[in-house]
């Protein structure tokens, strides 16, 4: 099946949303669930022709002088399309809830944003050259913008304003030198298995710089010191939070990153000059620091929003041990984490709906109004800190034993101190709400859940983070495929 | 010798230059122009010397010179020049015909005073300087 | 037969056309024979362009005088684009201007603005086709004057007669100066023709007659063109002149001024001469660098969207002496794509502005409010054109910078890679700004009064708008169209006019006389 | 010899006039001045055998030129304001400009010069001289070289005085006069629509 | 200063009503006679515009304005470069490029002399007519 078939149904979907629009709200949202199952469906369908054929592109467009746009699958590209797509209905579900609950205003503008950022990550996803991949980054950037500034508040405008800063300064002034040196070093810019730049290329220090450039450019990795975008951009409505700050923007991020390990500079390559190593103390320093400020925060979407920095460290932290055992421990970290974080972000996002809370200090007692919420926050927290049963604890153990393979004791260290600040941070949030006392005793025993779809979103998501535990074969099997 | 030959070249270099200043620095818009006429000339006297022939005569055949070798002036720089004037003459009117309106509209002619009403109109409404005094769009048609 | 004669009717039927909207003295008449003679001028400078690039460099003399006693025309794959170029956005614009310019100009004084325009044109047109160094001189003049007196009809407002004196007064001494240049010239060589110039230049290039006539060319070219130091009659100009105008001028006329710097640098004075012996570039690359990084910042601090556009027009400008500074094939090629890609953004902007201006009556940031409900098509095309200006994927601007950037990095000037690229960014934060304005201000007073309609401007103002729009996205997914014209066309210039005078690749030359 | 002596002569008049120009404040008697200017020039232009150039300035730098000058200050202001202080920085750029131009002229063909390049070229001036009697057949040579070989460059040039009219047209406009203010004028048109009903 | 001209020099009207036949005349010497010697299109057109303004000065811009209305001139302006144009495409319709006068007579002398005498009347008018239309804006336009 051509990759470029999973673009359409989210495009497709937008006329619908137009002409749906505010009077037709329930036909508007069927229109965006179709999409999104058919895209489900594309993507099933991509992924068995990948397992058949391992040949799955689409034609090329060419531009100039060589630089082509080209779809192409490969596995982790595979992975992450199912994930962004199988989220996308769950969080269609959840924000029909949310948005309602929480009468937001221009949902339909809403939508549409959201859907041409869907599109776009499947063009990242698929994307057969950097160039795409970093086109498909920027529209990625440009799409989620009006959603970030979606309450149009100064603080709202602010946040965009650091948002298109950061992300698309950091990629016109890092990432696109460092692809137009490539381009220029090697004369194409194909992923090919292996990498396409030869060690001796050029001098390590060189590769460092332009490494650097790489992983530092692309904003959407949230590397300190360029992660202030994603805490700021958690003005934005629940449900972008969680699917794209969580999940699609900032994975495609690290998803780039990992691509041009994989793909543009080869395990070899990078092995050899150690070109890697000093950025791994970066994303070593961003974890841990992360996960202390994540502990002052008390608003719960900013304490996620550090969490999920720290969390998009470890991914890139893995990319650059480069060797085969950390990339699919990378590559495992964003399936696992994407479920963790969805589901501590909607349980955020229904607390705020039914309770009209965001403080953590506010939390005293709402474990007895928010039974299901709060378990399954409970739950979701413990996959992020890594305990069997659940699914995080795969990933870190993959990223571990990448560690050693590659001969950095010391990141395992750096690991345990962290699974340790993630327990500090995230742990007192549903002890707080199950076993404080309220502040307000007259509600304290009353339930009042989310709105039911809200609730389905959390129950599948937080299901997620147990089923990969104990099944997570289909995706190893898919990740041994990476060459 | 050769830098007696170039005297006239100086000389109309000093005239050019004249009448560039006065176009530079003077804020009086019609001195401006005035300046333009005077550098324009300045570069007319320049192609015309170009074209000049010691002991020539006017580029126009005449039958009774016809019988003696006659030497004629080059004609093509008076050709290039007769263009050039009538540019002049013509950026000149324009430029008058600007700096009448100018007036109409600031009552002044100097450049400088005209910089100071722009700046004041500026201030007075408050950095609004924009606003459009075109034709409001009332129910547009 | 007459296909022969295509050169010469590109000029003549605009030249001819405003004489008739004189006599037409009728402002929808005038305005119809422009558009007519305007669509047809379209289809000739496609049918040349295909001409040149099937048969090659054609040559016309005209009054059958063959070069260099008579004029010719020279037409080759640059000045072919550009006559398409040209052309296309006078129709676009000239299409635009019909419901702007009731708007912005009094009824009595519309068949004078078509006349204007069409003269404007013929100019234009003029100076990029012809082959003769003083020719130029004339043509610039025409359409310097008809510019001035187009600006000078946005007169309801002042300001727009001071930008037009100023302009005139900065036109006159550029074109003096090139005058001079041409005067030394021909007192060094005995000709006026490019390809004579050319020939002849190597044998005196160490006279220091010629030295003077490049500076002054170069200086009179610099004004003309608006770089760095001498762009104080731009802003002015483009924020007071009617909005057609300022469209037509931001997407052509600095655009033939840089094309009157490649033809005479590279081929008629020859690169090794200007770049080579001069160091030319070394006297460009300081004055565009720095012209396109501190213009981009004032336009930063703009208050008015078309003032911002005009800085940013200077900046762009900047980015082309920079390109052109480099002199080597792909420097000289980046510098032709951004010439194309600029002429078609820039236009599509004023044009986005002008629609703004047309409902709202200002072009405040302030007052941008709520557009992007109250006139989504026209707000939607200025925010594409502005990611072009940005160099987002996909759009113009990033075919021309990516061009722009690997050309410096092919010679190693880093610097320059950090410079243009940080000055992109300032692109974003100008650019940024006006798109927050469209979404998140709120509704400016005279808007939420809800006593004027605000919505999309009539579809002859959306059509020309979009075409651009188009166009210029067109041209940022199938980049090669452009960049494959601007590599001929910088093998051409680089290889001098190749032609000499006895082997002449002639279409239509003069008789046996 | 003595030709030259008459150009270096008016010359040295006209940087005078020019200066004169510079330094007087009153407008009026700049715009005299610039019409004997432009008359000088004319004379040496008949000196340096540009009969047809002469004839130009003239009638257009000192007659045409000068009413229209005339009639910008009747419509406007006759004195120039006193300048505070002088500008030295214009006077830093015209020495500039100044002393390249002159640098230039170094390497000219003396004045005069018959056998510079750009006298004998051969396509060119040379072409003129000798073969548009047999070629055009009208013995003003310049005549034959602005209608025909550089003919087009004449159209060029019609165009521009074409676009200045068009450009002052839509500045100023033709407003028509107020009857009263011309009671003879009035009278002939009465008189004329008379005739014509006779 | 019109006003003033116009009631208190009566001499001045006499002698540039005897002044001003001349100054055509020689306007139109000037135009035909341009192939001989000095002098053309340009200069007679000049010359002759000279004749009105110099009538316009002295019995006032507006009494001109019903020997020549705006509206001729407009028309002769526009025809002059139309002329001018024109007959290069006449030119090119007779078979050579454009502006080649010789081909416009079987003999390319004489098709020279055609082409130059059109030209050059075409300059005449539309200088004749522009120079009048600028002397009637400024002097219309009332300070």
């Amino acid at each position: 099946m051509n990759p470029l078939l999973a673009l359409l149904p989210p495009l497709a979907a937008i006329p619908f949303i137009l002409f749906f629009g505010e009077r037709h709200k329930n036909l508007r949202e069927l229109s965006i669930f179709i999409a999104g199952f058919v895209l489900l469906a594309i993507n099933i369908s991509i992924y068995q022709d990948y397992l058949e054929h391992q040949n799955v592109t689409s034609g090329s467009l060419n531009i100039f002088q060589g630089l082509t746009l080209e779809l192409y699958a490969e596995p982790i590209g595979i992975l992450f399309a199912l994930l962004a797509s199988f989220l996308w209905v769950v969080t269609t579900l959840y924000s029909i809830g949310y948005m309602r609950g929480h009468h937001e205003r221009y949902q339909t503008r809403f939508y549409i944003c959201f859907a041409v950022a869907i599109a776009s990550v499947m063009a990242a996803a698929y994307a057969g050259n950097l160039l795409t991949l970093f086109i498909a980054y920027e529209a990625i950037t440009l799409s989620t913008y009006p959603l970030v500034t979606h309450e149009g508040t100064e603080q709202a405008k602010r946040a965009g304003r650091i948002y298109l800063g950061l992300l698309m300064g950091g990629s016109i002034a890092l990432l696109l030198p460092a692809i137009i040196a490539i381009w220029w070093l090697t004369g194409t810019l194909d992923f090919v298995a292996g990498g396409i730049i030869p060690a001796d290329l050029m001098n390590p220090m060189w590769m460092t710089v332009l490494l650097a450039l790489i992983v530092f450019g692309t904003g959407k990795a949230a590397l300190m010191p360029f992660h202030s975008w994603l805490p700021n951009a958690m003005v934005a409505p629940t449900p972008v939070s969680a699917l794209l700050h969580a999940v699609a923007v900032v994975k495609t991020g690290v998803f780039l990153i990992l691509k041009v390990i994989v793909y543009i500079f080869g395990f070899n390559t990078l092995q050899q000059t150690g070109a890697a190593s000093s950025l791994v103390t970066v994303a070593a320093i961003t974890i841990l620091l992360s996960s202390m400020i994540a502990m002052t925060k008390d608003n719960l979407k900013a304490r996620l929003a550090y969490s999920t920095i720290s969390q998009l460290a470890y991914i890139v932290l893995a990319a650059l041990l480069a060797n085969s055992v950390a990339v699919k421990g990378a590559g495992l970290h964003i399936i696992t984490h994407a479920f963790g974080k969805i589901t501590l972000f909607f349980c955020a996002g229904a607390i705020m709906v039914a309770l009209h809370k965001k403080m953590i200090s506010e939390f005293d007692g709402i474990g007895k109004q928010m039974p299901y919420t709060m378990a399954a926050f409970f739950i979701a927290a413990l996959s992020i800190i890594g305990l069997p049963p659940l699914a995080g604890v795969w990933s870190k153990l993959a990223i571990s034993e990448g560690a050693m393979v590659a001969n950095e004791i010391w990141v395992v260290g750096v690991l345990m101190l962290s699974s340790l600040l993630n327990i500090a941070y995230l742990l007192p949030i549903p002890i707080r709400a199950f076993f404080a006392k309220s502040s307000e005793p007259n509600q304290a025993t009353e339930i009042r859940e989310a709105p039911l779809t809200c609730l389905m979103a959390i129950a599948i998501t937080m299901l997620g983070c147990l089923v990969f535990f104990f099944w997570p074969g289909p995706v190893l099997g898919l990740l041994a495929l990476v060459r | 010798m050769k830098y007696l030959a170039l005297y006239n070249y100086w000389i109309v270099v000093i005239i050019m230059m004249a009448g560039f200043y006065i176009m530079i620095a003077r804020h009086n818009l019609v001195k401006k122009i005035i300046g333009l006429g005077l550098f324009q000339t300045g570069i007319f006297y320049f192609y015309v010397s170009l074209g000049k022939v010691d002991g020539g005569t006017a580029p126009i055949f005449v039958e009774s010179l016809e019988a003696q070798a006659t030497v004629y002036s080059n004609p093509l720089p008076h050709v290039l020049i007769l263009t050039a004037i009538v540019v002049g003459v013509a950026t000149m009117a324009m430029g008058l015909a600007l700096i009448v309106r100018i007036y109409e509209k600031y009552d002044s002619i100097e450049e400088d005073e005209i910089k100071a009403i722009e700046r004041q109109h500026w201030q007075e409404n408050n950095g609004e300087f924009g606003i459009s005094l075109t034709a409001p769009p009332t129910a547009s048609s | 037969m007459l296909s022969a004669h295509l050169p010469a009717f590109i000029i003549v039927l605009p030249l001819m056309a405003g004489p008739l909207c004189v006599i037409s003295r009728h402002s929808f008449i005038s305005w119809l024979i422009a558009l007519l003679i305007n669509i047809v001028v379209v289809f000739m400078s496609v049918a040349i362009f295909f001409q040149v690039s099937d048969e090659g460099v054609i040559r016309y003399a005209l009054g059958g005088w063959a070069a260099p006693t008579g004029i010719e025309y020279y037409i080759d794959t640059l000045n072919a684009t550009l006559l398409v170029l040209i052309t296309i956005i006078s129709l676009c614009t000239l299409v635009y201007s019909l419901p702007a310019v009731d708007r912005e100009v009094a009824k009595h004084r519309h068949y004078l603005f078509y006349t204007g325009w069409m003269l404007c044109l013929t100019g234009l047109l003029g100076i990029v086709i012809t082959g003769d160094a003083f020719n130029v001189f004339v043509f610039l003049e025409i359409s310097s004057l008809s510019m001035y007196m187009l600006i000078a009809l946005g007169s309801e407002r002042r300001q727009a007669l001071m930008a037009s004196f100023r302009y005139l007064m900065m036109g006159s001494i550029g074109a003096s100066f090139i005058l001079i240049g041409i005067g030394f010239l021909y007192a060094a060589t005995g000709t006026l023709n490019m390809i004579g110039l050319a020939e002849s230049i190597p044998n005196v290039s160490d006279s220091r007659t010629v030295l003077v006539a490049f500076s002054f060319i170069t200086l009179g070219l610099l004004i003309k063109a608006a770089v760095f130091p001498v762009y104080s009659w731009l802003p002015n100009a483009y924020q007071y002149a009617p909005t057609a105008v300022t469209a037509f001028l931001a997407g052509t006329v600095t655009k033939v001024s840089l094309y009157i710097f490649l033809r005479f640098f590279f081929q008629m004075f020859g690169s090794d001469y200007s770049f080579g012996k001069l160091l030319l570039g070394e006297v460009l690359l300081p004055l565009s660098v720095i012209g396109f990084f501190v213009m981009s910042l004032v336009a930063v601090f703009q208050t008015d969207i078309r003032r911002i556009l005009a800085y940013s027009s200077i900046a762009q400008v900047g980015y082309i002496m920079a390109a052109m500074s480099m002199a080597t094939h792909e420097g000289v090629a980046a510098a032709v794509v951004h010439i194309i890609n600029h002429a078609f953004v820039k236009a599509a902007l004023f044009v986005a502005v002008g629609c703004i201006l047309y409902r709202l009556g200002n072009a405040q940031v302030t007052s941008m409010g709520n557009l992007i409900r109250l006139m989504p098509w026209t707000t939607s095309a200025f925010i594409v054109a502005g990611l072009s200006l940005i160099g987002v994927p996909l759009t113009a601007g990033f075919v021309s910078k990516w061009n722009l950037v690997n050309a410096a990095i092919d010679i190693g000037w880093w610097s320059i890679v950090a410079m243009v690229l940080i000055s992109s960014l300032l692109a974003i934060v100008y650019i940024g700004k006006v798109i927050e304005a469209f979404y998140f201000q709120s509704a400016s007073e005279e808007v939420s009064n809800g006593n004027r309609a605000i919505k999309d401007p009539p579809l002859m103002m959306l059509i020309p708008l979009w075409t651009l729009i188009i166009i210029s996205v067109y041209i940022g997914i199938n980049g090669s169209v452009v960049v494959d014209i601007a590599n001929v066309a910088a093998q051409q210039l680089l290889n001098g006019f190749g032609v000499s005078l006895e082997t002449v690749n002639t279409v239509v030359t003069g008789s046996s006389k | 010899m003595t030709e030259q002596l008459v150009i270096m002569v008016l010359l040295s008049f006209l940087v005078v006039i020019a200066f004169g120009i510079i330094l007087l404040k009153d407008l009026l008697v700049a715009v005299i001045l610039s019409g004997i200017y432009s008359l000088t020039a004319a004379a040496i232009f008949v000196v340096m055998d540009a009969v047809d150039v002469a004839f130009t300035e003239a009638a257009v730098g000192a007659g045409v030129s000068t009413i229209f000058l005339l009639g910008a200050l009747t419509l406007t202001r006759r004195q120039q304001k006193q300048q505070k202080h002088n500008n030295y920085f214009a006077l830093l750029v015209v020495t500039l400009t100044g002393a390249l131009l002159i640098y230039g002229t170094l390497d000219l063909p003396g004045y005069g010069d018959g056998q510079s390049i750009a006298n004998q070229h051969p396509q060119l001036a040379q072409h003129f001289l000798q073969k548009s009697e047999d070629e055009i057949g009208i013995p003003n040579v310049v005549t034959s070289v602005l209608a025909s070989y550089r003919g087009y460059d004449t159209l060029g040039e019609t165009v521009v005085v074409f676009t200045a009219a068009i450009g002052v047209l839509s500045l100023l406009g033709l407003r028509r006069r107020k009857r009263e203010e011309d009671p003879e004028l009035d009278a002939k048109r009465q008189c004329r629509q008379q005739n014509e009903e006779v | 200063m019109v006003k003033g001209l116009q009631q208190h020099h009566r001499v001045l009207q006499v002698i540039s009503k005897l002044f001003i036949p001349l100054i055509l005349l020689f306007a139109f010497y000037v135009q035909f006679h341009g192939d001989f010697g000095p002098g053309g299109g340009f200069q007679a057109g000049v010359i002759f515009a000279s004749a009105f303004i110099l009538h316009g000065l002295i019995f006032g811009e507006g009494r001109t304005r019903l020997v020549m209305p705006p509206y001729v001139l407009r028309f002769l302006m526009s025809f002059g470069v139309l002329l001018y144009a024109g007959t290069g495409l006449v030119s090119i319709m007779m078979g050579g490029n454009y502006l080649d006068h010789s081909v416009l007579s079987e003999d390319a002398l004489h098709g020279q002399h055609w082409g130059i005498f059109a030209v050059e009347l075409g300059v005449g008018f539309t200088v004749t007519a522009v120079m009048i239309t600028l002397f009637y804006c400024f002097s219309s336009t009332r300070p």
